[in-house]
Protein backbone atom coordinates (compact mmCIF):
# COMPACT_ATOMS: atom_id res chain seq x y z
CA UNK A 1 0.00 0.00 0.00
CA UNK A 2 1.41 3.18 -1.08
CA UNK A 3 0.22 6.70 0.08
CA UNK A 4 1.83 10.34 -1.10
CA UNK A 5 0.65 13.26 0.72
CA UNK A 6 0.72 16.69 2.57
CA UNK A 7 -0.18 15.43 5.76
CA UNK A 8 1.50 14.04 8.92
CA UNK A 9 0.86 10.32 9.67
CA UNK A 10 0.48 8.41 13.03
CA UNK A 11 2.94 5.95 13.23
CA UNK A 12 1.68 3.61 15.61
CA UNK A 13 -2.01 3.58 14.06
CA UNK A 14 -0.47 2.61 10.75
CA UNK A 15 1.05 -0.02 12.45
CA UNK A 16 -1.96 -1.15 14.26
CA UNK A 17 -3.98 -1.68 11.30
CA UNK A 18 -1.66 -3.26 9.19
CA UNK A 19 -1.31 -5.98 11.45
CA UNK A 20 -5.38 -5.86 12.95
CA UNK A 21 -6.76 -9.01 13.50
CA UNK A 22 -3.67 -10.96 11.87
CA UNK A 23 -2.36 -13.99 13.86
CA UNK A 24 0.41 -14.96 10.70
CA UNK A 25 3.10 -11.92 11.36
CA UNK A 26 6.19 -12.66 13.71
CA UNK A 27 7.66 -9.46 13.42
CA UNK A 28 6.80 -5.43 12.21
CA UNK A 29 9.58 -3.24 11.25
CA UNK A 30 8.97 0.06 10.64
CA UNK A 31 11.33 3.13 9.39
CA UNK A 32 10.59 6.74 9.88
CA UNK A 33 12.59 9.30 8.51
CA UNK A 34 12.81 13.20 9.89
CA UNK A 35 13.86 16.49 9.24
CA UNK A 36 17.05 17.19 10.73
CA UNK A 37 18.26 21.00 11.68
CA UNK A 38 21.84 20.17 10.11
CA UNK A 39 22.69 19.01 6.84
CA UNK A 40 26.37 19.12 5.81
CA UNK A 41 27.35 21.15 8.74
CA UNK A 42 25.01 24.03 7.98
CA UNK A 43 21.66 24.52 10.53
CA UNK A 44 19.18 24.42 8.34
CA UNK A 45 15.58 25.66 9.13
CA UNK A 46 12.37 24.35 7.14
CA UNK A 47 12.71 22.15 3.83
CA UNK A 48 10.03 22.06 0.98
CA UNK A 49 9.19 18.79 -0.89
CA UNK A 50 8.93 18.85 -4.05
CA UNK A 51 7.45 15.37 -6.31
CA UNK A 52 5.90 14.57 -9.75
CA UNK A 53 2.73 13.73 -9.06
CA UNK A 54 1.72 10.53 -10.99
CA UNK A 55 5.54 9.30 -11.80
CA UNK A 56 6.01 9.02 -7.55
CA UNK A 57 2.92 6.86 -7.14
CA UNK A 58 3.96 4.90 -9.81
CA UNK A 59 7.69 4.33 -8.82
CA UNK A 60 6.49 3.38 -5.28
CA UNK A 61 4.02 0.73 -6.33
CA UNK A 62 6.88 -0.86 -8.51
CA UNK A 63 9.37 -1.01 -5.38
CA UNK A 64 6.90 -2.04 -2.90
CA UNK A 65 5.87 -4.84 -6.20
CA UNK A 66 10.01 -5.87 -6.13
CA UNK A 67 9.83 -6.08 -2.21
CA UNK A 68 6.79 -8.30 -2.45
CA UNK A 69 8.71 -10.56 -5.37
CA UNK A 70 12.22 -10.54 -3.01
CA UNK A 71 10.28 -11.42 -0.10
CA UNK A 72 7.67 -13.09 1.94
CA UNK A 73 5.80 -9.90 3.42
CA UNK A 74 1.95 -10.24 5.05
CA UNK A 75 2.38 -6.39 4.63
CA UNK A 76 3.62 -3.87 3.21
CA UNK A 77 2.72 0.25 3.90
CA UNK A 78 4.72 2.97 2.44
CA UNK A 79 3.74 6.84 3.04
CA UNK A 80 5.62 9.85 2.08
CA UNK A 81 5.25 13.05 2.21
CA UNK A 82 5.34 16.49 0.43
CA UNK A 83 5.19 19.81 1.12
CA UNK A 84 6.78 22.09 4.05
CA UNK A 85 8.24 20.69 6.53
CA UNK A 86 9.77 21.80 9.96
CA UNK A 87 13.11 19.94 11.65
CA UNK A 88 11.87 17.07 13.71
CA UNK A 89 8.71 16.53 11.02
CA UNK A 90 8.32 13.07 9.59
CA UNK A 91 8.74 12.84 6.32
CA UNK A 92 8.70 9.04 5.09
CA UNK A 93 7.23 6.06 6.74
CA UNK A 94 8.08 2.19 5.47
CA UNK A 95 6.46 -0.57 7.65
CA UNK A 96 6.95 -4.14 6.37
CA UNK A 97 5.43 -7.48 8.64
CA UNK A 98 6.52 -11.01 7.65
CA UNK A 99 5.99 -14.15 9.39
CA UNK A 100 9.73 -14.23 10.11
CA UNK A 101 12.08 -10.58 11.11
CA UNK A 102 14.74 -11.34 9.03
CA UNK A 103 12.53 -11.27 5.49
CA UNK A 104 10.66 -8.11 7.44
CA UNK A 105 14.26 -6.13 8.26
CA UNK A 106 15.70 -6.80 4.70
CA UNK A 107 12.04 -5.57 3.10
CA UNK A 108 11.87 -2.69 4.88
CA UNK A 109 15.54 -1.50 4.50
CA UNK A 110 15.23 -2.56 0.67
CA UNK A 111 12.48 -0.43 0.30
CA UNK A 112 13.95 3.11 2.13
CA UNK A 113 16.95 2.50 0.44
CA UNK A 114 15.25 2.39 -3.30
CA UNK A 115 12.68 4.68 -2.85
CA UNK A 116 15.89 7.54 -1.84
CA UNK A 117 17.14 6.77 -5.37
CA UNK A 118 13.95 6.05 -7.58
CA UNK A 119 11.20 8.31 -6.14
CA UNK A 120 11.23 11.60 -7.74
CA UNK A 121 10.81 14.11 -4.27
CA UNK A 122 13.52 16.80 -4.44
CA UNK A 123 14.26 18.83 -0.78
CA UNK A 124 14.41 22.49 -0.94
CA UNK A 125 16.03 23.20 1.73
CA UNK A 126 15.96 26.99 4.03
CA UNK A 127 19.29 27.33 5.14
CA UNK A 128 20.88 30.29 6.82
CA UNK A 129 22.85 30.99 3.40
CA UNK A 130 19.18 30.92 1.56
CA UNK A 131 17.06 28.38 0.13
CA UNK A 132 19.03 25.24 -1.61
CA UNK A 133 18.69 22.24 -3.52
CA UNK A 134 19.88 19.52 -1.81
CA UNK A 135 22.12 17.40 -3.38
CA UNK A 136 21.89 13.66 -3.77
CA UNK A 137 24.33 11.89 -1.83
CA UNK A 138 26.70 9.19 -2.83
CA UNK A 139 25.74 7.00 0.33
CA UNK A 140 22.29 6.87 -1.14
CA UNK A 141 23.26 5.57 -4.24
CA UNK A 142 25.86 2.93 -2.56
CA UNK A 143 23.15 1.84 -0.15
CA UNK A 144 20.75 1.30 -3.34
CA UNK A 145 23.39 -0.47 -5.06
CA UNK A 146 23.15 -3.65 -2.03
CA UNK A 147 20.26 -4.31 -3.15
CA UNK A 148 20.84 -4.88 -7.47
CA UNK A 149 20.16 -8.55 -8.14
CA UNK A 150 23.54 -10.43 -9.67
CA UNK B 1 5.42 16.56 -26.74
CA UNK B 2 5.23 17.65 -23.17
CA UNK B 3 8.04 18.55 -21.19
CA UNK B 4 7.60 18.86 -17.61
CA UNK B 5 10.40 20.46 -15.18
CA UNK B 6 11.51 19.63 -11.45
CA UNK B 7 13.69 21.26 -8.60
CA UNK B 8 16.43 23.44 -9.83
CA UNK B 9 16.26 22.59 -13.69
CA UNK B 10 12.67 23.95 -13.60
CA UNK B 11 13.49 27.16 -11.63
CA UNK B 12 16.47 27.60 -14.21
CA UNK B 13 13.88 26.85 -17.16
CA UNK B 14 11.67 29.33 -15.79
CA UNK B 15 8.43 27.42 -16.11
CA UNK B 16 7.49 23.50 -14.89
CA UNK B 17 5.94 22.42 -17.81
CA UNK B 18 5.60 23.10 -21.99
CA UNK B 19 4.62 21.70 -24.88
CA UNK B 20 7.08 21.87 -27.73
CA UNK B 21 7.30 19.78 -31.22
CA UNK B 22 10.93 18.80 -31.41
CA UNK B 23 11.97 18.34 -35.30
CA UNK B 24 11.09 14.79 -36.66
CA UNK B 25 15.13 13.96 -36.43
CA UNK B 26 14.79 13.92 -32.65
CA UNK B 27 14.01 10.19 -31.92
CA UNK B 28 16.52 10.03 -28.34
CA UNK B 29 16.89 11.75 -25.37
CA UNK B 30 20.08 12.39 -25.90
CA UNK B 31 18.87 14.36 -29.24
CA UNK B 32 16.26 16.30 -27.47
CA UNK B 33 18.74 17.54 -24.85
CA UNK B 34 20.80 18.36 -27.59
CA UNK B 35 17.63 20.33 -29.14
CA UNK B 36 15.77 21.74 -26.17
CA UNK B 37 19.39 23.29 -25.31
CA UNK B 38 19.09 26.28 -27.84
CA UNK B 39 15.41 26.85 -26.93
CA UNK B 40 16.30 29.70 -24.27
CA UNK B 41 19.53 30.65 -22.42
CA UNK B 42 17.38 29.30 -19.04
CA UNK B 43 17.58 25.74 -21.04
CA UNK B 44 21.16 26.07 -21.93
CA UNK B 45 21.79 26.71 -18.18
CA UNK B 46 20.05 24.34 -17.22
CA UNK B 47 21.31 21.55 -19.58
CA UNK B 48 25.08 22.38 -19.14
CA UNK B 49 26.03 19.01 -17.41
CA UNK B 50 23.56 16.31 -18.43
CA UNK B 51 26.04 14.00 -15.28
CA UNK B 52 23.43 15.70 -13.30
CA UNK B 53 20.27 15.61 -15.28
CA UNK B 54 17.81 12.95 -14.88
CA UNK B 55 14.93 11.92 -17.23
CA UNK B 56 11.97 9.90 -17.11
CA UNK B 57 9.74 8.76 -20.22
CA UNK B 58 5.85 8.84 -19.59
CA UNK B 59 6.86 8.32 -15.59
CA UNK B 60 9.86 5.33 -16.02
CA UNK B 61 13.58 6.68 -15.41
CA UNK B 62 15.39 6.09 -18.86
CA UNK B 63 19.13 6.60 -19.96
CA UNK B 64 20.10 9.01 -22.65
CA UNK B 65 19.76 6.60 -25.38
CA UNK B 66 16.17 5.98 -24.59
CA UNK B 67 13.16 6.45 -27.70
CA UNK B 68 11.44 9.65 -27.72
CA UNK B 69 8.37 10.51 -29.70
CA UNK B 70 5.70 13.43 -29.92
CA UNK B 71 3.15 11.37 -27.91
CA UNK B 72 5.57 11.33 -24.76
CA UNK B 73 5.53 13.20 -21.50
CA UNK B 74 9.24 13.87 -20.72
CA UNK B 75 10.22 14.64 -17.43
CA UNK B 76 13.63 16.43 -16.69
CA UNK B 77 15.09 16.65 -13.01
CA UNK B 78 18.26 16.39 -11.12
CA UNK B 79 19.00 13.26 -8.89
CA UNK B 80 16.40 12.46 -6.25
CA UNK B 81 16.70 13.25 -2.63
CA UNK B 82 13.17 11.93 -1.00
CA UNK B 83 13.19 10.01 1.92
CA UNK C 1 15.91 2.23 28.41
CA UNK C 2 14.63 -1.10 29.27
CA UNK C 3 11.02 -2.02 30.56
CA UNK C 4 10.26 -5.96 31.47
CA UNK C 5 6.64 -5.75 31.80
CA UNK C 6 3.33 -7.89 31.90
CA UNK C 7 0.81 -4.67 30.00
CA UNK C 8 0.84 -4.24 26.37
CA UNK C 9 2.73 -1.47 24.89
CA UNK C 10 2.07 1.74 22.26
CA UNK C 11 4.56 1.64 19.62
CA UNK C 12 3.78 4.98 17.92
CA UNK C 13 3.24 6.41 21.35
CA UNK C 14 6.71 5.28 22.67
CA UNK C 15 8.07 6.21 19.42
CA UNK C 16 7.17 9.70 19.79
CA UNK C 17 7.86 9.98 23.32
CA UNK C 18 11.47 8.94 22.38
CA UNK C 19 11.81 11.87 19.50
CA UNK C 20 9.63 14.42 20.87
CA UNK C 21 11.60 17.76 20.63
CA UNK C 22 14.68 16.37 19.25
CA UNK C 23 15.60 17.77 15.69
CA UNK C 24 18.65 15.55 15.41
CA UNK C 25 17.30 12.44 14.88
CA UNK C 26 17.21 11.56 11.00
CA UNK C 27 16.15 7.76 11.30
CA UNK C 28 14.03 5.67 13.68
CA UNK C 29 13.85 2.22 13.79
CA UNK C 30 11.36 0.07 15.17
CA UNK C 31 10.45 -3.96 15.57
CA UNK C 32 7.38 -5.48 17.22
CA UNK C 33 7.67 -9.24 17.86
CA UNK C 34 4.23 -10.93 17.55
CA UNK C 35 2.62 -14.14 18.79
CA UNK C 36 1.71 -16.20 15.82
CA UNK C 37 -1.19 -19.07 15.73
CA UNK C 38 1.33 -21.50 14.17
CA UNK C 39 4.91 -22.72 14.98
CA UNK C 40 6.61 -25.61 13.42
CA UNK C 41 3.36 -26.29 11.33
CA UNK C 42 1.28 -27.10 14.87
CA UNK C 43 -1.69 -24.74 15.90
CA UNK C 44 -1.13 -22.69 19.11
CA UNK C 45 -3.51 -20.81 21.16
CA UNK C 46 -1.79 -18.77 24.45
CA UNK C 47 1.72 -18.39 25.18
CA UNK C 48 2.99 -17.98 28.23
CA UNK C 49 6.63 -16.20 28.78
CA UNK C 50 8.47 -16.84 31.82
CA UNK C 51 11.60 -14.58 32.92
CA UNK C 52 14.36 -14.28 35.21
CA UNK C 53 13.24 -11.04 36.82
CA UNK C 54 16.62 -9.51 37.49
CA UNK C 55 18.87 -11.20 35.00
CA UNK C 56 16.85 -9.94 32.30
CA UNK C 57 17.30 -6.41 33.32
CA UNK C 58 20.73 -6.61 33.76
CA UNK C 59 20.88 -8.77 30.29
CA UNK C 60 18.56 -6.39 28.35
CA UNK C 61 21.02 -3.34 30.10
CA UNK C 62 24.16 -5.05 28.63
CA UNK C 63 22.87 -5.76 25.27
CA UNK C 64 21.75 -2.07 24.82
CA UNK C 65 24.99 -0.19 26.15
CA UNK C 66 26.27 -2.88 23.61
CA UNK C 67 24.01 -1.24 20.89
CA UNK C 68 25.31 2.40 22.55
CA UNK C 69 29.03 1.40 22.19
CA UNK C 70 28.83 0.26 18.70
CA UNK C 71 26.35 2.54 16.75
CA UNK C 72 26.23 6.81 17.49
CA UNK C 73 22.22 6.10 18.95
CA UNK C 74 20.66 9.31 19.55
CA UNK C 75 18.16 7.18 21.39
CA UNK C 76 16.96 3.04 22.31
CA UNK C 77 13.95 1.42 23.87
CA UNK C 78 13.59 -2.17 24.78
CA UNK C 79 10.21 -3.49 25.86
CA UNK C 80 9.65 -6.99 26.74
CA UNK C 81 6.54 -8.51 27.82
CA UNK C 82 5.74 -11.94 29.94
CA UNK C 83 3.10 -13.81 31.37
CA UNK C 84 0.19 -14.84 29.43
CA UNK C 85 -0.38 -13.80 25.57
CA UNK C 86 -2.90 -14.32 22.65
CA UNK C 87 -2.11 -14.74 19.21
CA UNK C 88 -1.70 -11.57 17.32
CA UNK C 89 -0.41 -9.95 20.75
CA UNK C 90 2.91 -7.72 20.91
CA UNK C 91 5.14 -9.66 22.85
CA UNK C 92 8.35 -7.06 22.41
CA UNK C 93 9.44 -3.69 20.89
CA UNK C 94 12.65 -2.37 19.91
CA UNK C 95 13.32 1.33 19.09
CA UNK C 96 16.51 2.92 17.76
CA UNK C 97 16.86 6.39 16.80
CA UNK C 98 20.08 7.87 15.36
CA UNK C 99 20.77 10.99 12.66
CA UNK C 100 21.68 8.09 9.96
CA UNK C 101 19.40 5.26 9.04
CA UNK C 102 22.01 2.84 8.72
CA UNK C 103 23.35 2.78 12.16
CA UNK C 104 19.57 2.81 13.20
CA UNK C 105 18.89 -0.27 11.16
CA UNK C 106 21.95 -2.24 12.34
CA UNK C 107 21.56 -1.15 16.07
CA UNK C 108 17.84 -2.52 15.69
CA UNK C 109 18.81 -5.61 14.08
CA UNK C 110 21.31 -6.30 16.12
CA UNK C 111 19.11 -6.08 19.61
CA UNK C 112 16.49 -8.13 18.65
CA UNK C 113 19.07 -10.87 17.41
CA UNK C 114 21.19 -10.62 20.78
CA UNK C 115 18.08 -10.50 22.99
CA UNK C 116 16.73 -13.10 21.57
CA UNK C 117 20.39 -15.72 22.82
CA UNK C 118 20.72 -13.63 25.84
CA UNK C 119 17.84 -12.46 27.52
CA UNK C 120 16.29 -15.11 30.08
CA UNK C 121 12.87 -15.71 28.50
CA UNK C 122 11.32 -19.02 27.79
CA UNK C 123 8.00 -19.08 26.02
CA UNK C 124 5.34 -22.45 26.92
CA UNK C 125 2.51 -22.80 24.08
CA UNK C 126 -0.77 -23.68 23.91
CA UNK C 127 -0.56 -26.32 21.21
CA UNK C 128 -3.29 -29.04 20.48
CA UNK C 129 -1.06 -31.49 21.53
CA UNK C 130 -1.08 -29.91 25.52
CA UNK C 131 1.49 -27.25 26.47
CA UNK C 132 4.80 -27.46 25.25
CA UNK C 133 7.98 -25.47 26.19
CA UNK C 134 9.76 -23.91 23.24
CA UNK C 135 12.67 -25.12 21.48
CA UNK C 136 15.19 -22.53 20.52
CA UNK C 137 15.63 -22.16 17.08
CA UNK C 138 19.05 -22.53 15.67
CA UNK C 139 18.39 -19.71 13.05
CA UNK C 140 18.53 -17.67 16.23
CA UNK C 141 21.64 -18.47 16.97
CA UNK C 142 23.33 -18.11 13.35
CA UNK C 143 21.43 -14.54 13.10
CA UNK C 144 23.12 -13.60 16.36
CA UNK C 145 26.52 -14.63 15.62
CA UNK C 146 26.83 -12.35 12.56
CA UNK C 147 26.84 -9.77 15.05
CA UNK C 148 30.17 -10.80 16.76
CA UNK C 149 33.39 -8.74 16.59
CA UNK C 150 35.98 -10.32 14.70
CA UNK D 1 24.49 -21.29 47.73
CA UNK D 2 21.03 -20.70 46.20
CA UNK D 3 19.97 -22.45 43.12
CA UNK D 4 17.15 -21.44 40.58
CA UNK D 5 15.29 -23.26 37.83
CA UNK D 6 13.33 -22.30 34.91
CA UNK D 7 11.15 -23.56 32.34
CA UNK D 8 11.28 -27.45 31.95
CA UNK D 9 14.15 -27.53 34.15
CA UNK D 10 12.21 -25.91 36.79
CA UNK D 11 8.96 -28.11 36.05
CA UNK D 12 11.30 -31.40 35.99
CA UNK D 13 12.92 -30.51 39.37
CA UNK D 14 9.91 -29.77 41.06
CA UNK D 15 10.73 -26.38 42.49
CA UNK D 16 11.81 -22.93 41.31
CA UNK D 17 14.34 -22.85 43.67
CA UNK D 18 16.24 -24.22 46.31
CA UNK D 19 19.17 -23.13 48.59
CA UNK D 20 21.91 -26.09 49.24
CA UNK D 21 24.95 -26.64 50.56
CA UNK D 22 27.40 -28.70 48.33
CA UNK D 23 30.81 -29.94 49.37
CA UNK D 24 33.65 -27.93 49.30
CA UNK D 25 35.05 -29.75 46.48
CA UNK D 26 32.67 -28.57 44.31
CA UNK D 27 34.65 -25.22 42.80
CA UNK D 28 32.96 -25.17 38.80
CA UNK D 29 29.48 -25.40 37.63
CA UNK D 30 30.76 -28.65 35.94
CA UNK D 31 31.13 -29.98 39.42
CA UNK D 32 28.20 -28.44 40.95
CA UNK D 33 25.77 -30.25 38.25
CA UNK D 34 27.24 -33.66 38.80
CA UNK D 35 26.72 -33.45 42.31
CA UNK D 36 23.01 -32.15 41.89
CA UNK D 37 22.35 -34.91 39.79
CA UNK D 38 22.31 -36.81 42.61
CA UNK D 39 19.73 -34.90 44.63
CA UNK D 40 16.57 -36.55 43.42
CA UNK D 41 15.20 -38.77 40.30
CA UNK D 42 14.13 -35.29 38.97
CA UNK D 43 17.68 -33.26 39.74
CA UNK D 44 18.91 -36.21 37.38
CA UNK D 45 15.99 -36.24 34.68
CA UNK D 46 16.63 -32.73 34.42
CA UNK D 47 20.44 -32.63 34.12
CA UNK D 48 20.58 -35.74 31.64
CA UNK D 49 21.70 -34.06 28.75
CA UNK D 50 23.49 -30.71 29.37
CA UNK D 51 23.90 -30.01 25.66
CA UNK D 52 20.00 -28.63 26.49
CA UNK D 53 20.78 -26.85 29.74
CA UNK D 54 22.33 -23.05 30.10
CA UNK D 55 23.47 -21.78 33.12
CA UNK D 56 24.30 -18.16 34.65
CA UNK D 57 26.18 -17.18 38.08
CA UNK D 58 24.78 -14.28 39.77
CA UNK D 59 22.71 -13.45 36.65
CA UNK D 60 25.40 -13.69 33.71
CA UNK D 61 26.13 -16.17 31.16
CA UNK D 62 28.53 -18.79 32.07
CA UNK D 63 30.06 -21.90 30.71
CA UNK D 64 31.04 -25.31 32.35
CA UNK D 65 33.90 -24.76 33.70
CA UNK D 66 33.17 -21.07 35.18
CA UNK D 67 34.15 -21.23 39.56
CA UNK D 68 31.04 -21.19 42.19
CA UNK D 69 30.90 -20.34 45.81
CA UNK D 70 28.71 -21.16 48.81
CA UNK D 71 26.92 -17.13 48.27
CA UNK D 72 26.67 -17.44 44.13
CA UNK D 73 23.29 -17.68 42.58
CA UNK D 74 23.43 -20.30 40.08
CA UNK D 75 20.47 -20.38 37.54
CA UNK D 76 19.16 -23.28 35.55
CA UNK D 77 17.40 -23.02 32.41
CA UNK D 78 17.35 -24.63 28.62
CA UNK D 79 18.44 -22.16 25.73
CA UNK D 80 16.28 -18.83 26.04
CA UNK D 81 13.49 -18.23 23.49
CA UNK D 82 12.44 -14.61 24.08
CA UNK D 83 11.79 -11.96 21.85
Amino acid sequence: MIRVQREDFDSGAEMMALTAGRHDIGGVVSFVGLVRDMAGGAKIGAMTLEHYPGMTEKQLGAIEAEANKRWPLSACLIIHRYGKLEPGDRIVLVITASPHRDAAFDACRFLIDWLKTKAPFWKLEDTEHGAKWVDADAKDADAAARWVEK
Amino acid sequence: MKLVYFAWLRTRIGKGEEVLTPPIEVRTVRALLDWLKDRSPGHAEALKNLDVVRVAVNHEHVQLDAPVGPNDEVALFPPVTGG
